[in-house]
């Protein structure tokens, strides 16, 4: 809690930064905020009661306190990153602030109890972002981007609130541990409404997280953005999103998965042959990994699909979104510095090897984790979705599964092979990357494999 | 303790490379092996002729929660293939002494690196463990080949990565599945001999279900007809060391595995289905001869007869009784060495003469005599001459198969006779007659060259006239495990 | 019931502005509009979750709806800035004009 | 002796490795003497052991050198076995095979291949002494397919030519096909017996179903065709003649070509059990007979004449070993060691003083100017014909008498083929000796008798040729059969001749007076009329062209068997392999990419459009819920 209520005054203070210039110091007092969050946030691990908030509308268990974590570990690196980029603008101490609250939405999303919270956390999250997506003023892909990503986003939101409303119309209550003991007491007498509104929701929570047939905003938003802004969306926003979508669904309605786990499994069948086949035909590396992240999405509801009353699937989801997380944050960092001259497509990369063999390497290391080999996180990623999988009756969807990160394996190695094998035409300048950025790119890349190599350190942290 | 060793002294080889740069890569590398070799020899010392398999235990839990160990050990049948990858990546690195490669260090980095893996495959009780290292395998020779091979290694070496990976991919959900189905007090477990007895406690269905997915991955490294065709291309673009890496060692995943991590799993499976997969093996023997016969490349045609004697190989194993498991085991040896052989003999012809085309190629032994022996030498070894190596693990395979089926042992048997075929019609092109095309010159060998070329055909005659210290050692493995056959 | 009337009758209400919202936000092409039907589809919400509240008479529905309108205003707000720049570059506001972010 | 009996292979291969690392750095004249004393100590050896066999009463002696393969039940050790079979056949390698050496010391003496050639001849002796000591089949085999690999070598010999290596690998290629054969019997051998060694599965042959035995009987025999060269697998040996002539003497007449006779003789329990393995046995070697003496009529190359005459031999000794005339067949494969082994020295001798022509109608009247090869030549020729007391008559006659008794008609198709033999190898013997000398003037100037170094193996070879039929005198006579009794532990199933003596005397005569009537014929028309053979192919009647090419079997084979497999290869290549197969795995890309393309449609960036398909995709997940249960 603590955490965030830290990072909301971090917000209120980049504010007053125009004010009381100190611009400048804005960086390190973020990241300092950013630290002892986390430090806080972590403080309240082991209070063995989750202690709530706000009437019992937030409430930080093991399980929020974790994706917290995730998320403020990863904001700490996309700051450090996004430096330069706040550098070359000129309302810098918004953006800071945006950011800023956009991660307050996220950290609600993570320990909401109540529908009231949640749909404060994803329009707290979403609203900033829309702006951020918009934020080249002059560039028309970028507004383009935000305007699209406002309007449906908004329309999806709509369908959240109706879900809401119908839910709270059978139930008489926001709050998700009422809901689940009201449902659980009472299954039969449900009124035909309620099954809608677990449908509606289930589309809203399938929009944010850009699962198929929901999902035709994420190339779009991924591309249009500032590369960074996108490193964003598919980091903290993703994994917030899911925090969200498993409580509101494992929590909530995991008594009547039957009314939503049939669906669920379309869903992710179409996201992952769409996300897929459609990631192999792109020139853009930007819109590659937004296919990409649709397809990494499709897996992660895998796992919930997979066993719905477990918590093996919230640590599955831990570690799955922590190397997701990671590895995105080392790939963007690398597009950021690659795309700098405008070029987004992978003839980018040609020659990287040579030009800057750390790059080079890291993103190799980044995508061989997205593409799930062994000994990266990725790797151990896709095999606890395929563990819980194996279990479930849903095996065909586990061989779709097989096939289609084989045709995965293809776009990313389409980068490897630009970066290796394929030689710089036109100018063959080094690329040079901030000793700043370099670190954060080296760190990522290395957590990845070192999680990859002991997943231990992870995957057995959240007794949940 | 040792087992862990042989697995971390190559990274840490690996590593010395990456990070030292050195201009004289090649040499601290070719030592580095060297004592790798010792240590295996020293495994082989260590080792004691009791049957009851694994020794040199190494365990430590690696991820406790999922019952995943770092559980590597070593047995008869590892100990031959460590003793074949420890003692032929010397000769690799020795054969690439007249090649120029661009950042050597990082070439020869992967190479260990890669040895690692395969070492790790070759030892690992573990089924997680051993899929990791099954795929670690494949990192390295990819980028050897994308890096350092030949013109369009592009698409080429994309599609063999693809390719395996797809298999590989099958097998993780076999294996999986086998996982799903332990239990050791309530827990699964990883453990090898847990999967054992998971996999024999599965109705048949279930278990032809997990041998097709597993023995896909096998097939398709090995690989097996029709799952062939990246191999050919891979072969001839990777760079020549690469090339002797995929068939010398990394074949050799493929048919180990199936004998390690397939026969025992899935009796019944195999009982249902071993016959299929027989008929394929043995299909792919003549169909890849023959397509060997009309080859004008000399490296795509070694390609096509190490599909042959890999199809042979296979069979003997499915057949599952001991002499086929045995000939597979001394096949896989003589194989590697046999093969290294011919593809650096291969090179030189490129080297030397700028061609491998057999057509254009001639006379080469009135030039260099001394060369020429060699050469023969090493294709007798090929075609399974009696006192080489090649023959007794071909006995051994075709009397194996006859006994699962005497038709298929015959069809098999073809390959005695194709393989005279294409080699002897290959060997004439290159070497006999006048010379074809008059300013091909073909001086003396280099040293390095001639070196590895010397302590291949010495293993081949000495291996094939006094095969016993391997062969006890295959023999009794195989005997083990026949046990757990039955 | 509520004052004697079905909660299906407001249920349908709520429901039919919703959609007719919906089909709104498909069929037209000028921004503005889209944005209007939006609201009315968070308004049937609202109405929705009002004559719940009356319903199982618990006021939390009706918090709820609060919370709604505020987040609404936002969202319009922020959606009306960005259209106002998006004009400042091309000169209109037909969403047709934003597609060039494709395939 | 006999317990060393492992020095007669180890000379030899000592010869071969001095040869090998040294030949090049020594003189000619030593590495010549010490492949030559290489031999010579073996067959030294080889006596000694043989003299004390006969002494001994252990007829079976098995000498374990070290365990070679073992693989659960199939235990092979890498041991020998001396007994008379063996020690006879050591006789006559290391015998004639010294005599070769010797001669070839001459005949190759300006050859710069020289040390290579004699390192080649040691591995040979080598292997063939493996070959018949090996006491399991698959020793054997090792010495089956070395002596395929030397000969092979040795046809090649002279590598530059390309005529000569499409001969040699044409050897190797048709010996592996028998070969294959050969393995699969052996196989069949350890799964029925569970063992390979000769001294241990004959006694329990007879509790063996007959079908199993015949499979094995005929998988053996597959591989004899092929070493043997009997129908249709005969083809190579002919070609073979490409080699030095000392090789066509030692391989491909005295030694390795009669290994097929060998293992026969030494599975003869599998044969004598199995009636129709025999039948096909006997069957297929008259033909053989039969077919190779017709053709040997018009040829006019003179090793193809002696090939083809060595082909149809062969097919007698299988005619006899098909009538279970085992020890006969063993008599004719000595005998016809020394007297062909003789002839080819011989025509090596004549070629030598031609100056290399080989071709008959290029010599005549040769009599005169090289005396002790046309009077040695001679000799064979008498031999070979069938004249008493010459060697060939008695080997040959037992073998006739055996096929009498056991069919009329095999006998009849015999006779003929040894009428036909004697036919033309005085048409030979003519042609090349007698009349006028039809070759140039350089070679006519040329001529001369060879060094004593080829001429002393020719007179010694004459002398076993015209005395060596002692070994095996008729019974009937009242005279010791040697040859009978020394093999009698070997063949274990004994099938004695029940010819009343006249019919005996009646066979022996018919056939000494059609072979002289054949003669007198062939004198009439060669020497009295002086007729030649036909210069150009064009002058030949149809009938001959035919027989002159040979029935074209080998263009046959070709239009069967070597374009079918290319042509198969290359669709499989071509068509299957990069069209169909890998065509499917790119397909797999392709489709792919289709499918991406087709599925990006949808991405098609209009804002009311994505709305659209959002609604629609929840409609159909609404109607999913609801409708699927």
């Amino acid at each position: 809690m603590k955490g965030l209520l830290i990072i909301s005054a971090l917000g209120i203070i980049a504010m007053l930064a125009e004010i009381f210039k100190f611009k400048k110091l804005l960086l390190p007092i973020v990241l300092l905020g950013i630290v002892a969050a986390y430090a806080f946030n972590f403080m309240e691990w082991n209070t063995s009661m989750s202690i709530s908030y706000f009437d019992n509308m937030i409430a930080f268990d093991k399980m929020g306190i974790a994706f917290s974590g995730i998320i403020l570990a990863t904001a700490f690196f996309w700051f450090i990153l996004a430096n330069d980029y706040f550098e070359e603008d000129s309302n810098t101490v918004d953006h800071f602030a945006l950011v800023l609250f956009a991660l307050v939405g996220a950290l609600m999303l993570t320990s909401f109890k109540n529908m009231t919270t949640l749909f404060l956390g994803i329009e707290i999250m979403s609203i900033p972002l829309y702006v951020l997506a918009a934020s080249k003023k002059k560039d028309l892909k970028s507004n383009e981007a935000g305007f699209k990503y406002l309007i449906m986003g908004s329309f999806a939101s709509a369908f959240l609130l109706f879900g809401i409303a119908l839910v709270y119309g059978a139930t008489g209550s926001f709050d998700i541990m009422q809901i689940r003991t009201y449902v659980s007491a009472n299954s039969q007498s449900l009124p035909l409404f309620f099954n809608v509104g677990i449908v509606m929701l289930l589309v809203a929570m399938c929009f944010k997280v850009s699962a198929a047939p929901f999902h035709f905003w994420a190339p779009d938003v991924y591309e249009g953005s500032p590369t960074l802004i996108t490193a964003l969306m598919s980091t903290v926003v993703k994994t917030a999103a899911f925090a969200a979508f498993l409580r509101l669904f494992m929590v909530g309605f995991a008594g009547v998965s039957e009314m939503w786990t049939g669906v669920l499994a379309v869903v992710v069948a179409l996201s992952l042959v769409i996300a897929n086949f459609s990631a192999a035909m792109q020139n853009s590396v930007k819109r590659m990994l937004a296919f990409s992240s649709i397809s990494h999405a499709a897996f992660m509801l895998m796992i919930i699909l997979a066993n719905v009353r477990s918590n093996l699937s919230v640590n599955a989801l831990i570690y799955y979104s922590l190397a997701y997380s990671f590895g995105s944050i080392a790939a963007f960092g690398i597009v950021y510095n690659v795309t700098r001259n405008g070029n987004q497509n992978t003839d980018a990369f040609n020659g990287l090897a040579k030009r800057n063999p750390t790059m080079a390497f890291c993103m190799a290391v980044a995508m061989l984790s997205l593409a799930g080999i062994p000994i990266t996180s990725g790797f151990f990623a896709k095999y606890f979705v395929f563990t819980a999988m194996i279990t479930t009756p849903y095996k065909w969807l586990l061989i779709l599964a097989v096939i289609t990160s084989a045709v995965g394996a293809y776009y990313y190695l389409k980068v490897i092979i630009a970066m290796y094998f394929k030689t710089q035409v036109a100018e063959t300048e080094t690329i040079q990357v901030e000793k700043s950025q370099t670190l954060v790119i080296v760190l990522t890349t290395l957590v990845t494999l070192v999680i990859g190599i002991v997943p231990g350190l992870v995957a057995n942290m959240f007794k949940v | 303790m040792l087992t862990l060793l042989l697995i971390t002294f190559p990274l840490l080889a690996a590593l010395i490379l990456f990070l030292a740069k050195s201009k004289t890569s090649k040499t601290i590398a070719l030592a580095l092996s060297v004592v790798e070799f010792i240590i295996a020899l020293a495994a082989f010392g260590l080792y004691k002729h009791n049957p009851d398999a694994c020794q040199l235990w190494f365990n430590v839990a690696w991820v406790q929660s999922l019952g995943i160990h770092f559980n590597v050990a070593i047995n008869g049948m590892s100990l031959l293939m460590i003793l074949l990858t420890t003692f032929l990546v010397p000769l690799i690195i020795l054969s690439s002494f007249k090649n120029e490669y661009a950042k050597e260090y990082n070439f020869y980095g992967l190479i260990f690196v890669m040895q690692m893996a395969l070492i790790g495959v070759f030892t690992a009780n573990d089924g997680f463990l051993f899929y990791v290292f099954w795929e670690l395998a494949l990192i390295p020779i990819y980028f050897i080949c994308l890096v350092w091979g030949g013109e369009n290694r592009g698409a080429i070496t994309f599609k063999f990565f693809v390719y395996t990976l797809f298999g590989s991919l099958f097998m993780l959900v076999g294996l999986i599945y086998l996982y799903n189905h332990t239990n050791v007090e309530g827990l699964k477990s990883w453990a090898i001999n847990d999967l054992y007895t998971a996999g024999r406690s599965l109705t048949e269905t279930q278990q032809s279900a997990v041998f097709w997915l597993i023995f896909i991955a096998f097939a398709i490294k090995m690989p097996i007809f029709p799952l062939h065709t990246w191999q050919p291309n891979t072969y001839v673009n990777a760079p020549t060391q690469g090339t002797m890496l995929l068939s010398g060692i990394m074949l050799k995943m493929g048919t180990f595995g199936v004998i390690k991590w397939l026969l025992p799993m899935v009796p019944l499976g195999l009982e249902k289905w071993g016959a299929t997969a027989i008929g394929l093996s043995v299909v792919g023997i003549v169909y890849a001869s023959c397509i060997a016969i009309v080859q004008k490349d000399y490296k795509r045609l070694i390609a096509y007869s190490s599909i042959a004697h890999v199809g042979l190989i296979s069979a003997g194993i499915l057949s599952a009784n001991q002499q086929g498991i045995q000939g597979a085991l001394m096949q896989m040896l003589a194989h590697g060495v046999s093969v290294i052989g011919l593809f650096l003999i291969a090179d030189i012809l490129l080297r030397h003469t700028g061609t491998r085309d057999v057509d254009k190629l001639g006379g080469i032994r009135s030039m260099n005599g001394n060369f020429a022996l060699l050469f023969l030498i090493i294709i007798l070894g090929a075609v399974a001459l009696p006192l080489t190596n090649g023959f007794i693990g071909e006995f051994l395979l075709i009397n194996g198969i006859y006994q699962f089926n005497a038709w298929a042992a015959a069809f098999a048997g073809l390959t005695v006779i194709l393989g005279a075929v294409y080699m002897l019609r290959s060997y004439q092109n290159i070497m006999l007659g006048e010379r074809k095309d008059s300013h091909i010159a073909f001086g003396s060998l280099a040293s390095s060259d001639k070196w590895v070329l010397y302590i291949v055909v010495i293993v081949i005659i000495a291996f094939g006239v006094y095969p016993k210290p391997l062969n006890d050692i295959a023999e009794e493995s195989v005997k083990q495990l026949m046990l757990n056959l039955k | 019931m509520i004052n004697g009337i079905s909660i299906n009758y407001y249920l349908l209400l709520s429901t039919v502005l919703f959609i007719i919202g919906a089909v709104g936000v498909m069929a037209r092409r000028n921004s503005i509009i889209i944005f209007m039907c939006i609201e009315l589809m968070l308004n049937a919400v609202n109405l929705l979750l009002v004559s719940f509240s009356t319903l199982h008479n618990d006021a939390s529905g009706q918090v709820f709806v609060f919370f709604i309108m505020a987040v609404a205003a936002a969202e319009v707000a922020v959606g009306l800035a960005i259209l106002s720049m998006i004009y400042r570059n091309v000169k209109s506001i037909d969403t047709d004009l934003l597609s060039n972010l494709k395939k | 002796m006999i317990k060393l009996i492992a020095l007669v292979p180890l000379f030899p291969l000592l010869g071969f490795l001095m040869n090998g690392f040294f030949g090049k750095k020594i003189s000619k004249g030593l590495s010549g003497s010490i492949a030559s004393l290489a031999i010579l100590a073996s067959f030294i050896v080889s006596v000694l052991a043989f003299i004390e066999l006969q002494g001994s009463t252990q007829k079976e002696n098995i000498i374990n050198i070290f365990s070679w393969i073992n693989s659960g039940t199939l235990q092979i050790p890498f041991e020998f076995l001396y007994d008379p079979l063996s020690s006879l056949f050591l006789l006559i390698i290391t015998g004639i095979g010294f005599l070769i050496h010797v001669y070839s010391t001459g005949y190759m003496h300006d050859d710069e291949g020289f040390s290579r050639f004699f390192t080649y001849l040691n591995l040979f002796v080598f292997f063939m002494l493996l070959l018949v000591l090996g006491n399991n089949y698959l020793i054997t085999f090792v010495g089956w397919e070395g002596v395929g690999l030397c000969s092979y070598l040795l046809i090649g010999f002279w590598f530059k030519n390309t005529a000569y290596n499409n001969a040699a690998k044409k050897a190797f290629i048709m010996n592996r096909i028998g070969d294959l054969g050969f393995l699969l019997g052996i196989i069949l051998i350890y799964i029925t017996f569970g063992s390979i060694s000769y001294t241990e599965i004959f006694d329990k042959a007879g509790s063996v179903s007959p079908a199993t035995i015949t499979a094995i009987a005929l998988l053996l025999f597959v591989g004899a065709m092929g070493k043997s060269a009997q129908l249709p697998l005969y083809t190579w040996l002919p070609d073979a003649m490409a080699g030095p002539t000392p090789v066509s003497a030692l391989i491909h007449a005295a030694t390795m070509v009669t290994a097929g006779v060998f293992i026969v003789v030494r599975s003869n329990v599998f044969y004598s059990l199995s009636e129709v393995a025999s039948h096909t046995v006997a069957v297929v070697g008259v033909l053989t007979a039969l077919f190779a003496a017709t053709i040997g009529l018009l040829q006019n190359d003179i090793k193809k004449i002696l090939a083809y005459s060595t082909v149809s031999q062969l097919g007698l000794m299988f005619l006899g070993l098909g009538v279970g005339a085992y020890s006969s067949a063993v008599f004719h494969v000595t005998t016809h060691a020394f007297f062909k082994a003789l002839l080819f020295l011989g025509a090596g001798s004549v070629i030598h003083a031609m100056g290399g022509e080989q071709d008959i109608r290029k010599m005549g009247g040769l009599s005169g100017k090289i005396k002790i090869t046309f009077i040695t030549m001679l000799l064979g020729t008498i031999a070979i014909s069938g004249i008493p007391p010459f060697s060939g008559f008695f080997s040959k006659d037992e073998i006739l008498a055996h096929t009498y008794e056991h069919s009329k008609i095999l006998w009849l198709l015999g006779m003929i083929t040894s009428m036909l033999t004697a036919f033309y190898m005085f048409r030979m013997l003519f042609i090349v000796f007698f009349g006028k000398f039809r070759g140039t003037h350089a070679q006519e100037h040329h001529l001369h008798e060879s060094p004593t170094s080829m001429t002393f193996p020719l007179i010694v070879l004459a002398t076993l040729s015209v005395i060596g039929g002692v070994l095996g005198l008729p019974q009937f006579w009242g005279l010791p059969n040697w040859m009978h009794h020394n093999l009698d532990e070997v063949i274990k199933i004994k099938n004695p001749s029940i010819l009343s003596h006249e019919t005996e005397w009646k066979l022996m005569g018919l056939a000494v007076a059609s072979a002289a009537s054949v003669i007198y014929f062939a004198y009439t028309l060669f020497m009295k009329h002086k007729v030649l053979p036909a210069e150009k192919e064009s002058q030949l009647k149809p009938w001959q062209k035919v027989i002159y090419n040979k029935y074209y079997v080998d263009e046959f084979f070709d239009i069967i068997i070597r374009k079918p497999l290319d042509a198969i290869s290359t669709v499989f290549y071509k068509f299957l392999d990069l069209q169909i197969i890998d065509g499917i795995v790119n397909g797999v890309g392709t489709a792919v990419k289709s499918i991406g393309s087709i599925v990006r449609l949808a991405q098609q960036g209009n804002i009311g459009f994505y709305i659209i398909s959002m609604v629609m995709g929840i409609v159909f997940i609404v109607l999913l819920t609801f409708l699927v249960k």
